[in-house]
């Protein structure tokens, strides 16, 4: 194959880090995201052409075994994407990463063995490399956990004992080996160590996080996988890797920060393990009476509405419950019932998680409220249906000091007429507290799995509508 | 010590380029509307996977017969190219669904 | 053409740092305030000072009895000084009559 | 004096680099504004601080010569910079950009002399140091130029015949010559010529554009002098002055072309001319009416309002009329009238004119309100004073498809009961159009300068007040 001339290679290096960053500034804006993702992609592929067609110095080239690896990465690759459910969006993106930290693991692992085998050691080529092996492997592990605590597979229960200080100690393990190692790299002994260490902290750390938090934690693995690969390029003196790495390293780091600005909650509390999976049982509610309504009732009450709102939450994703949504309100729209969507930005288990799921669903966008148009559309409101949503409806975030989600702005549904909520039972949401809108006299409960309830109504509603 | 003042000594110039590209990476992402916070980590995980980039090289760079080279660096491209055109085809589809007006 | 292929080969990783530094420049001012445009403009002007260094290394560099280097960099230093401390100093007092609330 | 290792010096270069990014980041948000200037100064501080201190392979320092300069250069700067009035900003940046150009003009063509004399031409720096000298005197005289017209001493109708025609030529004559020259680089004569053509493009490219839209252009040249600061940084391989100077010009491009969307025009209509300056005379006054009013009478009317809205322009700069207009609210504020100032974002002749001026003579912060705000409060306003504004309230822009400023949002103070318009006759504004304002019958004049008819105002109030 010919080999490209040096400043060719040099331009198109260019080319290739500029797509990154146009489309990353892309991706930061709803009318261009899409864009972005392409232009990314060009500037992948131009990368990985290069990587394919440069010259170098050594070696076999091995073109058969590239292609075949690249065809069959490609394939897989394609084919989950495409498989995949929208509500499993979270942690198809954990699994995704977790292989690309599995990558940069892979490959400094063979470059170590490389230097160990030549004899050949510079210590800063070889710090560079270890890092990259530790922190591929944190990414590793780490996302490999991310991807089993969405999809249910690892449970928040599973905590080691005074997981916190375990962690420090690993970490600090970790930093001494690898610092141990850069000066005296005699054997190859540590490193597989190191390694396993490595792999062991991404699933402590990981695990000690509450399952809901995990979108804050892949954003961090995401920026751990990206400072891998600036490492990784910096052992191969490579720029796109090194530039796109480290843009996708500050990019993640910030937007992990953004990421619990918006839960109003600290990175510190996060990472500690703050609430998110330790569910406080609801002990006072056996002193307190919720109403509960029949379909019936439920359903009349919507049939002669003029407004109703819908508010969405993480139940609506767990009885997959979009597509009936929508039918419910084409079966009001149709008696002259007003619906709207109240989305709440931190509803759900991932930003924007509601925005994906109604608009696969085929809800138009106009119909969907954020939260100041919401707050402003419920004081004209006749009736709000809580469809699965907990911690993004509780009162108490307004109204009492005490709470751990005081001050977190919420969707003020107790503005309008009456509230239904629709909840399996009465256990608590995402934060593990309990909800006093549960409990006041505007709202009555529907239980049930969100689909089935819906389903029911939407029965109902077509009886009393003919 | 010694050895970081030498990198930094050495990579002057590289240095620059990063400390430029930690604050570009800052600056783009920090107006991001709440709603596309997935898309975008997402995004950033597809761009993340450059590392497959070294993969490549790995390969390219090892005699045929090197065995263990070959296979930790074909499983490593594998892997890359599956965090690589997975994580843009699933941000494609997310992105998808956003436009629908 | 030859000539920046050389300079593009010479000095890639300045141009990769340059790169950054344009969008970076682009990022950091694309959502400023019309309020702040001319403060902005001021304090850019400020930076866009910098020149002056290039006029104390020509100084330092020419030897003490080449007069013709020593006027033209003192020259230099001193128009370049008016236009740092000037232009940040105008910056700092325009600045000081926005903040008063 | 001591020599600075260079592993010290290139963390503080570092250092250098991250405080001015910092401080452009901080300059463009009205909060950090203040401590960006501040931050960007200290980068700059450190900047001078290793370019004397750094090892030199050559010369004789001559610290002596440096101090001295240095001492001059800040004395003078530090003092103007405080005698300036605030009216006079943008003239003074615009002379202070001219110097950093003359600056970069300077070295330049030292370097260039250095060049021929020792006979060491390596073509890409010899390149790179003409493109300095060139932009670097473009930078200078067109920001004397634009200084000149700023400060009223260049006018408007200087202009060369078939300017934009000349402007190419002499373009493509200097880039010709810059190309001869970096080939056959045998005699300086040709270095002189180009500097000299470069001087003048610099005079007839300002010369040909409207003094209204001299901070448009100062940005221009602000970024060119950025350039010509990366440029010398190339010249010299210091990476403080290069990305600095980038920097300055990525953000000067920005800054120039969102100056350009605020006015709702286009760059190539603001380079070639476009309005600013041509000002078309009033011909059609005659068989329109105006009303004027008596000092007596505006008064009246306005002890009597509820609610007042000031509206300043250009003229209230011209005028210098910003403490009395203080006064005045200051008066009508005790016999209880509500007074509030709508200041539309290009009003006089900078990006922030206004707001400037009014905080210069004490107005209170919260007095101010921006286009949409004013465009709500202008609905119930009793009397509007228009303190020399003339285009940013020109109806045309919203009814009249054929005008030059259609489409320019505009403060709608005839949505008030009634509009009192100071100004010294009935010349047109900055746009040079005719304004169907004073012709309304909502609208009264009051001719004079601004200044003298407040005051008279003032003093007639404080009498019918007592
Ligand atoms: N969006 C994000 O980016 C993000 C990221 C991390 C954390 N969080 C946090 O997640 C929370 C989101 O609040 P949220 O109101 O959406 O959800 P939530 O507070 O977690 O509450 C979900 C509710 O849905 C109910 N539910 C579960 N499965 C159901 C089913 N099949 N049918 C009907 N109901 C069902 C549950 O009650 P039952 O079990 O009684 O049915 C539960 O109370 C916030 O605290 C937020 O801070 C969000
Ligand atoms: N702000 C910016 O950044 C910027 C930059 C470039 C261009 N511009 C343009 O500048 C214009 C600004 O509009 P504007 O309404 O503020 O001003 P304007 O349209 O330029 O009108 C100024 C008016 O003030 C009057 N005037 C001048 N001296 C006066 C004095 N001593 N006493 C009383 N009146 C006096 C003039 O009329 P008489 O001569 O009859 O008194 C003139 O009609 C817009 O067209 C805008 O696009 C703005």
């Amino acid at each position: 194959m010919s080999s490209l001339s040096p400043a060719l290679i040099n331009l198109f290096y260019l080319i290739s880090v500029s797509l990154f960053i146009v489309g990353l500034q892309r991706l930061s804006s709803p009318k261009t995201a899409s864009s972005g993702n392409l232009i990314a992609a060009m500037g992948m592929g131009i990368g990985i052409l290069i990587a394919l067609l440069m010259p170098i110095s050594s070696g076999d080239n091995n073109y058969g075994v590239i292609a075949i690896a690249l065809f069959f990465g490609a394939a897989i690759g394609y084919v989950i994407a495409g498989r995949v459910l929208m509500t499993q969006m979270p942690e198809m993106v954990s699994l995704f990463n977790g292989l690309g930290g599995a990558c940069a693991l892979f490959i400094s692992i063979a470059e170590l063995l490389n230097f160990h085998e030549h004899n050949s050691i510079d210590p800063a080529t070889y710090l560079t490399t270890l890092l990259a092996l530790l922190i591929g492997s944190v990414a590793f592990t780490g996302s490999l956990v991310a991807y089993g605590k969405l999809a249910g597979s690892v449970k928040d229960s599973w905590k080691l004992p005074k997981a916190n200080i375990f962690n420090m100690a690993l970490l600090l393990a970790l930093i001494s080996a690898v610092i141990y190692q850069t000066q005296y790299p005699t054997s190859i002994e540590l490193v597989y160590i190191i390694m396993l260490f490595a792999l062991t902290y991404g699933v402590t750390f990981v695990l000690n996080v509450g399952g809901a938090d995990m979108p804050v934690i892949i954003s961090i693995l995401n920026a751990l996988t990206g400072v891998s690969a600036a490492l990784a390029g910096v052992m191969y003196d490579n720029k796109i890797m090194l530039l796109a790495g480290i843009l996708v390293g500050s990019s993640g780091a910030i937007l992990t920060l953004l990421m619990c600005r918006a839960m109003n909650r600290s990175l510190i509390s996060v990472l500690a393990g703050g609430f998110g999976g330790t569910s406080v049982s609801a002990v006072q509610v056996g002193d307190k009476m919720v109403k509960e309504v029949s379909v019936m009732d439920a359903s009349i009450m919507l049939r002669y509405s003029q407004n109703v709102v819908i508010v969405p939450g993480y139940g609506m994703a767990v009885a997959q419950a979009q597509k009936i949504c929508k039918e419910l309100e084409d079966q009001l729209e149709q008696v002259a019932v007003n619906v709207r969507y109240a989305i709440h930005p931190v509803a759900g288990r991932m930003p924007g998680h509601m925005n994906v799921l109604l608009a696969e669903a085929n809800v138009d966008y106009s119909k969907l409220l954020d939260l100041e148009e919401a707050n402003k559309f419920l004081k004209d409101t006749d009736v709000t249906i809580v469809v699965g949503a907990n911690d993004v409806v509780n009162p108490s975030a307004l109204d009492d000091p005490g709470s751990p989600i005081y001050g977190m702005p919420i969707l003020e549904i107790l503005q309008g007429k009456n509230v239904i909520v629709l909840k399996r039972g009465m256990s608590s949401g995402y934060s593990g507290i309990e909800n006093p809108l549960f409990f006041n006299e505007k709202t009555k409960m529907l239980f049930g799995d969100a689909k089935n309830s819906l389903i029911s109504l939407l029965e109902e509603l077509k009886v009393i509508s003919d | 010590m010694n050895l970081i003042i030498e990198m930094l000594t050495n990579n002057l110039t590289i240095l620059f380029a990063l400390v430029m590209a930690i604050f570009l990476g800052f600056e783009l992402i920090s107006k991001v509307p709440t709603v596309l916070h997935t898309p975008l980590m997402s995004g950033a995980n597809a761009i993340s996977g450059v590392v497959i980039i070294g993969a490549i090289i790995l390969v390219r760079q090892s005699e045929s017969y090197n065995y263990v080279m070959l296979f930790l660096g074909s499983l490593a491209i594998v892997l890359g190219t599956i965090n690589v055109v997975g994580g843009h085809a699933v941000t494609n589809r997310m992105l998808q669904m956003f436009r629908k007006k």
